[in-house]
């Protein structure tokens, strides 16, 4: 049982060892591919298992819980390794013409397939300091992925990116101290229930409020997201395509986690400022977009404002309002990833990824103009694409939980964000290439076109899937919503029926 | 690093070094040490070797490069903690062998767990000796 | 339109462009399959459960307002698919063009047929990006392009708040279903959220529709391809929020905010419009701004629920839709043949292009009211409408008065102008008849604005009785439409209308120009548009530079205040104070290996030489190391020598490379250092406040009887590491490994050197 | 008190303020190899820290940590000793090469 | 017996260990400084080590001190030795104090 | 105990944060092994501390004599350090590698990643 959570966790740590081992030749980038073809088996199997019986929990080493350390699979995690898979997937296809052999031989496939690794961790651990570990996984990972190639300006924004994510994680690690040091567990069930029998519950929100922070940092929260737009930029394009798709989203999973199973007391204290750093990233994320004219930082400052819709979804607290953070989360990594990937496909046929350098690409590349439209208008919430149903179901949680505010500025923020989406269609894809280039998809070498545009293809597909049949997709994020909100299920099966 | 002092001392106190390692990992499951001690220990007996030596000589000396070591470290760690798969228990259930057991000891114990401590005293050891050298290299 | 006509000439887009032509045949005569069904007061139905979760179903219902909108649409789809085949003959991207254009037609058919909220606002949207794709056409220019993103972020921002309206309604009503939500109009307009609804709503069906203040889109959107305008700006997008409005009408009208904003804003924008429309020298912008005067008219009668309104709202309707999408056809056979639309050239076209020429009269005649054209039955209905309106009917009936006479004069201007009189100046193009395919359209229309004049019958049984039923809800409702009512009010308002009319015409030129100066010195919305923009990128580079400045110290910076603020926030808002600390237990030494390490961090932070500051670290990691041993962690204890070493030996290598700390100027500022106190007071605060909560051991008690009988491990730490959380350890050496092939990839790829 | 845990209380004063002396000096400096020295020192007394607290405890554990920072602390010395003898002859080359 | 034995052997080992500190502060330069540093201190440590052999008498702990002291035998010295060549390429004066080349 | 200790973690705490804040990115990382020392200490003494007393079980024994050390925290810490040990390296390696492509240690001067306006890096 317990190895339906474990071999989607192993699959890609044996897939970097492997293609590290055999990085110097052919062999690495397809161990890549099969490994994590081979995990998207394992969490699908995953998923079909957590479908079938609920939430699932496993004691690693045989410990039970709280002692050991225990993998858990809600509806939530299972859907998040889902979605981790079919990232990881989709960018490696990707890598295999977007990575040089340099970069493979300095192991780029062992630090992708690592930080997919730390991802799955951090999804599906039970244990408050396994996240930790995971969390640096992660992080450690992204470091390497982010400065792989060592140009002036990946050093310059690993700067930022590394300095800005160390102060979270020492912030993150003291807060597990402490917390241990209130409940003598690491278990986060097992914390869940022995909080509410402390005294001094003052204290758990201040606690509360230290994780917010740390895990603020992580998922690029209002103001604490100054690293992402001065990162994402630079690194090579299958990277940030799994940065910007999957990175923040474990910090914000990470809020999820924490502040419905543990820190669900004191919601009224919480949960407001929760809210309003909601509404405020929102808005500074998409103005910071519209400041500026280089698609992959608009697409950055569009990580930020839309982790501000996730946020406010778990702020609203309501059964709706979690759906629509589930929706949103599963939406936005596929299209977040997707967006990225085509800006490479961009760049390698248009020239630049800045917009003034740039254009023709309607004209020339019209398979690639479709390959933009789908995720650039679902991001922009156009029905009937994914986008639409994750802002609709949070307006309408909004709405009926009577926050007027939050559901003005989710509706205005969606506005401009349509601005800056056809901001790019109409000075990339309309505007006549200012260089009088007709940027065309066979400039790229036939043998790798394939591999830019089919996770592309698939990903594309993916979203018109969620937007046109959504039905499936939002009664799984019902049912994910009710176990975040009702968290008892989780908890029996962490600790045993008894607890 | 043209010191006859350094150089010959280091002849003695990297062999010294690895043993004491070496013996800091087995015993680690009972007394202080283990893999993580262990590593540190075994690898500054090569970054001793390439201060005294330069990088050259120590990486001749090691013959395999540190990030392979490391990653393979990773990799024994992992299989150490699938094993338990073979025996149908949970990932890095311990699976204990016990050689000789006799009347008031359990015998030779041989263990995935201790696999699990070498996988982690090669990681340690690979890793710290690869960002030394390559920094090494730089100056 | 600045096209080769020679290279296009006789080329048509070989049977692809006639797929939408039949699609849109075949959707027309359906529907008119349907129409004995409705007229007889039944409905279609079709559902299907989309998002049952939600509440969502994708369900559609054919009543006779759907009907007439549905027949509208595809009619005319049909006449303009047929016509753009020619039109943009060899054109690029034509393909494109004609799969854009019969999704809008699809989506708009979807909008109207829709029984659902959502539903209706999916395709709603649906017609805004249609529309964008066509309006950015012409997309190589800077005026396209600007076109096209003004349509879209004003309809786009209408329509969210229209969607927040539609969810605020559905909510409140319980049901997104709009048959079930038409069939409570009571509890609606009593409910408190019933005025933020409204106005959510309107909002969206103004944009849309382009009332005032939010019309300046509609004109500039005629940057498209006339196909594209005769579709979107008569008959069909711009009459979406009309068509709302009217679909709505039973459950929201009949309250007085409904009733002034509807009528208010109809008729302001009816005038301003038709006072505009006069100004243009472009035909194509003068007939979208009598679409505009229409548009109005159409909203000022929604305001009202009397039968003669309703009737003359259904007429007017019909009526518009047939004659404009005529007239903006014919200007484009004028533009196709002639290679301009300026009014102000164009003459004496009539005798080269008899039937355009035929066409447009016919068009224009119905446009300006004369009888016996449906036009005029039009216009008998609205001035019996305005003059049926409850409160200030005398002020309202001027304006309809005013707008109508100048679309008279404006249907003079497109109608007599290009094709009577004389050519003063050269043509770009030696004009000619246009083929076929593209009188066929324009002529149709036109004619069947006499049929229905004459023959007004069928038309009232067929669509304007079923209509004024779904709006009123008795099929008996709807007044009758006829030529001849004898002389009443609105016949000898219709003949003010002529006269007023005719003298408009006459003066036009130098009305313009007075006109011209008028409007220079009001305010100019589309202007205002632009400075918007400006304003808005102005202050997103303003407030992103101030939060995103790009230097690394502000945003350590920020992250710490925010850190301290919230933590210390709480601290105080949830009175989470430790109390006092106990220090009776503390000994000697622990005071000493306190001493040692404050003394090494706070030299750490205060020295300015490499060396010292690495040895400071050095003492504060030999402090904590002893702290390791004096509260018994021998395995730490250890770790953090062997780490603290190695620190020390990177950072000795590393520092031969880096260059001296404080190379000019001080690092440093005051407020560095009260922020540092606050977060290190913060962080002692919680700590001790943590300490005084009894701890719970049982985790360690476990461990401590399991390590040695179940684990076979003396060394508690050890065991616990490798075998009761072994998967930490494994995540702590991939971290591990993962820095050490990141540090070594980072050294190596902008070194020369190779890999060893 | 036995004589045991007197000399024991003395002897831990006396490293202590070994330490603390050493500290000093690290903090004086005035040059670079004397801030080596310092800590070196330091390193050194720890070990002897190590054997009171195992004398203390009575639990041989603490030798361990004594055993390997006898054996792995010289270590920082060697490597600190050699930036100071590099960041010289570099100097001296920056020079040279400014002169040049 | 071993007590006493002990006793003097850890004290002593404390005193050269305090020694060293006097010495390292109080000498006049950098040379000096370091011999009370690494030979005092050696000693120091070294005794203290032999008082602990003493005290727990177990033969295996005896021969972990004796290692001990064999590793600060053959590490401290190297130390030093290092510490030396560093001052004479720094030009180090004797006796006389000298800003630091930092 | 556990107090001082907390005060310590305090001035740990205040000088790391005083380091990071720093425009020279070198005294970021002298702040980041203080800070790091200081949640491991955070740790450490949040599971509250024991004087004298390994969590080792003597041979012969199934289970530790007498109170010992609490061996939880501790092991959480040994995986802390080395973690933050592999985060350090990384860290200081790239303000190496900052410095040999950039040219400064100063962070205000590092300008490629977010130009100012102007396009002056």
């Amino acid at each position: 049982m317990s190895w339906y959570l474990t071999v989607p966790l192993v699959l890609p740590f044996l897939t970097a060892v492997f293609a590290f081992l055999t990085r110097f030749g052919p062999a690495g980038r397809w161990i890549s591919v099969i490994g994590n073809v081979a995990m998207l088996l394992a969490a699908s199997m995953l998923m079909a298992k957590v479908l079938d019986q609920g939430v699932i929990a496993g004691q690693m080493g045989g410990w039970a819980a709280p002692f050991g350390i225990t993998l858990v699979a809600d509806y939530l995690s299972a859907v998040m390794v889902v979605i981790t898979a079919i990232t990881a997937l989709a960018v490696s296809v990707y890598a295999l013409g977007d990575i040089n052999d340099r970069k493979e031989h300095l192991g780029y496939h062992a630090l992708f397939n690592v930080l997919i690794g730390g991802v799955a961790g951090s999804f599906l651990t039970g244990d408050l300091f396994n996240l930790y570990v995971w969390f640096e996984v992660m992080l450690i990972s992204s470091f390497g992925l982010l400065v792989l190639g060592g140009t002036k300006e990946q050093v310059d924004g690993g700067v930022r990116y590394v300095t800005l994510n160390l102060i979270s994680t020492i912030l993150f690690l003291s807060g597990i101290g402490l917390l241990y040091g209130m409940t003598g567990t690491l278990n986060m069930a097992d914390i869940a229930r022995s909080l509410p029998e402390l005294e001094n519950q003052g204290l758990v929100t201040v606690i509360a409020v230290m994780f917010m922070v740390a895990f603020g940092v992580k998922a690029a929260v209002f103001p604490l997201f100054f690293w992402l737009p001065a990162s994402y930029h630079t690194p090579a394009f299958a990277v940030s395509a799994v940065f910007a798709g999957l990175l923040t989203k474990v910090g914000v999973y990470a809020l999820i986690r924490m502040f419905t199973l543990v820190f669900n007391a004191d919601t009224d204290f919480t949960h407001t400022i929760l809210l309003w750093v909601a509404a405020l990233t929102m808005i500074t994320g998409v103005l910071g977009a519209a400041a500026h004219n280089d698609i992959r930082k608009i697409l950055s400052f569009h990580i930020v404002s839309q982790i501000g819709y996730m946020i406010m979804g778990l702020a609203l607290l309501t059964p709706l309002a979690m759906v629509g953070a589930v929706f949103y989360l599963v939406h936005h990594i596929i299209v977040k990833a997707n967006l990225l990937l085509i800006t490479g496909v961009i760049e390698r046929t248009a020239g630049s990824t800045e917009l003034a350098k740039i254009g023709g690409l309607y004209k020339t590349a019209p398979l690639l103009a479709v390959l933009f439209f789908i995720p650039a208008f679902s991001l922009a919430g156009f029905p009937p694409l994914s986008g639409f149903w994750a802002k609709y179901v949070l307006v309408s949680a909004a709405l009926e939980d009577n926050a007027w505010v939050i559901a003005a500025v989710a509706l205005l923020v969606g506005l401009l964000t349509i601005f800056s989406m056809t901001k790019i269609w109409a000075e990339a894809f309309w505007k006549p290439h200012p260089e009088g280039v007709d940027p065309v998809l066979e400039a790229i070498d036939p043998a790798r076109r394939w591999a830019f545009l089919l996770p592309i293809a698939a990903l594309a597909m993916l979203t018109l899937v969620i937007g046109f049949f959504p039905q499936t997709f939002v009664a799984f994020a019902e049912m994910a919503a009710a176990q975040l909100l009702d968290p008892s299920d989780y908890m029996a099966a962490v600790l045993g029926e008894g607890a | 690093m043209n010191s006859i002092i350094l150089r010959v001392g280091t002849r003695y106190l990297a062999g010294i070094l690895v043993l004491f390692s070496l013996y800091m990992l087995i015993r680690g499951h009972n007394e202080p040490g283990g893999g993580f001690i262990g590593g540190l220990i075994g690898s500054t007996s090569f970054v001793l070797y390439a201060i005294a030596c330069g990088t050259a000589e120590a990486r001749a000396a090691l013959k395999i490069m540190p990030q392979n070591i490391a990653v393979a470290g990773l990799g024994i760690a992992l299989l150490a903690g699938i094993a338990a798969a073979l025996f149908g228990d949970a990932l890095f259930t311990g699976q204990w062998l016990f050689l000789n057991p006799t009347e008031d000891s359990k015998g030779l114990p041989i263990s995935t767990v201790l696999i699990f401590d070498i996988g982690v005293y090669l990681v340690v050891f690979g890793s710290i000796l690869s960002i030394v050298f390559a920094m090494e290299e730089e100056i | 339109m600045a096209r080769n006509i020679e290279t296009s000439e006789n080329r048509d887009n070989g049977l692809i462009g006639l797929i939408p032509v039949a699609l849109s045949a075949a959707l027309f005569a359906w529907l008119i399959t349907q129409a004995n069904t409705i007229a007889e007061g039944g409905a279609i139905r079709y559902v299907w459960d989309w998002v049952p979760s939600l509440g969502i179903s994708m369900s559609f219902m054919l009543d006779g307002l759907s009907l007439t909108f549905a027949l509208l649409i595809s009619g005319i789809g049909a006449m303009v698919f047929l016509y753009s085949r020619t039109y943009l003959a060899g054109q690029e991207h034509f393909n494109r063009f004609m799969f854009f254009l019969t999704s809008f037609m699809l989506a708009m058919l979807g909008l109207i047929l829709a029984d659902n909220l959502i539903t209706l606002f999916v395709f709603w949207e649906l017609t805004t990006i249609t529309s964008y794709l066509l309006i950015g056409f012409a997309h190589a220019t800077e005026k396209g392009r600007r076109s096209a993103l003004q349509a879209l972020f004003v309809t786009g921002a209408g329509a969210l708040a229209l969607l927040a309206g539609f969810i605020l309604l559905g909510t409140t009503m319980g049901s997104f279903e709009l048959s079930e939500i038409l069939a409570n109009g009571d509890a609606l307009r009593n409910h408190e959220l019933y005025v933020p609804i409204l106005i959510l709503i309107l909002a969206g069906a103004f944009t849309k529709s382009a009332q005032f203040p939010f019309h300046f889109w509609l004109p500039n959107a005629m940057a498209a391809p006339t196909p594209v305008s005769a579709f979107l700006h008569s008959a069909t997008m711009v009459k979406a929020g009309i068509y709302l409005m009217a679909r709505l009408h039973p459950a929201m009208s009949g309250t007085d905010i409904w009733f002034w904003t509807l009528t208010v804003a109809g008729a302001f924008t009816a005038v301003f419009a038709s006072v505009l429309a006069l100004r243009q020298i472009d035909l194509k912008q003068s007939l979208a701004y009598t679409t505009l005067m229409a548009l109005g008219t159409l909203t000022l009668f929604l305001g009202q629920d009397s039968a003669y309104a309703m009737t003359a709202f259904a007429t007017f309707l019909i009526v518009h839709s047939l004659y404009k999408a005529s007239l903006f056809l014919v200007v484009g056979c004028v533009d196709y043949s002639a290679g301009t639309r300026n009014a102000d050239i164009l003459g004496g076209l009539g005798r080269i292009m008899p039937v355009s020429a035929l066409a447009a009269a016919l068009a224009a005649l119905s446009m300006a009211g004369f009888p016996p054209f449906l036009g005029f039955i039009g216009k008998e209905l609205q001035y019996a409408g305005i003059l049926a309106i409850g409160s200030q009917p005398f002020v309202f009936t001027v304006a309809l008065l005013l707008s109508n006479a100048l679309m008279f004069a404006v249907a003079g201007i497109v109608a007599l102008r290009p094709f009577w009189g004389r050519r003063e100046v050269e043509l770009p193009r030696s004009p000619k008849e246009v083929p076929w395919t593209m009188l066929l359209g324009p002529v149709v229309l036109a004619c069947l604005g006499v049929f229905f004049g004459i023959h007004p019958d069928p038309l009232q049984f067929a669509l304007v009785d079923p209509l004024v039923a779904s709006l009123l809800g008795s099929i008996d409702e709807a007044k009758e439409l006829k030529l001849w009512a004898g002389v009443n009010m609105p016949l000898i308002l219709s003949i003010v209308t002529v006269t007023l009319g005719a003298a408009l015409y006459i003066g036009h030129r130098g009305l313009r120009a007075w006109l011209g100066r008028v409007v220079a010195a009001a305010p100019n919305f589309d202007r205002g548009w632009d400075r918007f923009l400006a304003g808005l990128k102005g202050f997103a580079a303003w407030q992103t530079r101030i939060i995103q400045p790009g230097i690394l110290r502000v945003y350590i910076g920020v992250t710490f205040a925010t850190a301290l603020v919230a933590i210390g926030g709480t601290i105080i808002a949830r009175n989470a104070w430790p109390g006092l600390p106990d220090f009776q237990d503390v000994t000697w030494p622990i005071i000493a290996i306190s001493l040692l390490i404050s003394v090494g961090a706070i030299m750490a932070a205060l020295t300015s030489s490499r060396v010292a500051a690495m040895a400071a670290l050095g003492v504060v990691g030999i402090g904590v190391a002893m702290v390791f041993i004096v509260f018994s962690a021998p395995d730490v204890a250890i770790t953090q020598l062997l780490v603290e070493t190695l620190v020390v030996v990177l950072v000795a290598v590393a520092l031969l490379r880096l260059p001296l700390l404080d190379q000019g100027g001080r690092d440093h500022r005051p407020a560095d250092a009260v922020l540092a106190l606050g977060v290190g007071g913060v962080f002692t605060l919680v700590l001790l406040a943590v300490l005084e909560t009894p701890i719970d051991l049982r985790l360690t008690e476990y461990f401590e009887v399991t390590s040695w009988p179940e684990a076979f491990g003396r060394n508690i730490v050890n065991v616990i590491l490798v075998d009761f959380r072994a998967l930490d350890t494994f995540g702590e050496i991939a971290v591990v490994v993962i820095a050490a092939l990141s540090a070594y990839a980072l050294l190596r790829t902008t070194s020369e050197r190779k890999d060893p | 008190m036995s004589l045991a845990l007197i000399t024991l209380i003395m002897s831990l004063a006396l490293v202590f303020l070994g330490v603390g002396l050493a500290v000093l000096r690290l903090i004086l400096g005035p040059t670079m190899p004397d801030r080596v020295v310092a800590l070196d020192k330091m390193t050194v007394s720890i070990v002897a820290f190590c054997g009171l607290a195992a004398i203390w405890s009575g639990d041989v554990a603490f030798l361990d940590v004594a055993l390997v920072l006898a054996l792995v602390g010289f270590l920082a010395t060697v490597a600190l000793a050699r930036f100071a003898e590099r960041a010289v002859i570099r100097r001296q080359q920056a020079e040279e090469a400014k002169n040049d | 017996m071993t007590d006493i034995i002990a006793s003097v052997l850890i004290l002593m080992g404390s005193i050269m260990t305090f020694a060293a500190g006097v010495g390292i502060l109080r000498l006049p330069d950098l040379f000096t400084r370091m011999h009370a540093a690494t030979k005092v201190g050696t000693l120091g440590s070294g005794l203290t080590m032999a008082g602990a052999a003493v005290y727990f008498g177990d033969p295996g702990i005896v021969l972990r001190c004796i290692l001990i002291i064999g590793f600060l035998l053959l590490t401290a010295p190297i130390g030093a030795h290092m510490i030396g060549r560093a001052a004479l390429s720094l030009k180090i004066p004797v006796w006389k104090p000298k800003d630091d080349p930092e | 105990m556990e107090a001082l200790l907390a005060l310590t973690i305090g001035v740990l705490v205040a000088t790391a944060v005083y380091l990071m804040l720093a425009r020279n990115i070198l005294r970021f990382i002298f702040g980041l092994v203080l800070f790091s020392n200081a949640a491991n200490l955070t740790i450490f003494v949040s599971g509250r501390v024991t004087v004298g007393a390994p969590p080792l079980i003597p041979v012969g024994a199934d289970a530790p004599v007498g109170d010992v050390a609490n061996a939880l925290p501790q092991a959480l810490v040994l995986t802390a350090i080395v973690i933050g040990f592999g985060l350090f390296a990384f860290a200081l390696v790239l303000m190496f590698r900052a410095y040999s492509s950039l040219g400064t240690l100063y962070s205000d001067e590092m300008r490629v990643a977010e130009p100012r306006e102007g396009g002056k890096t």
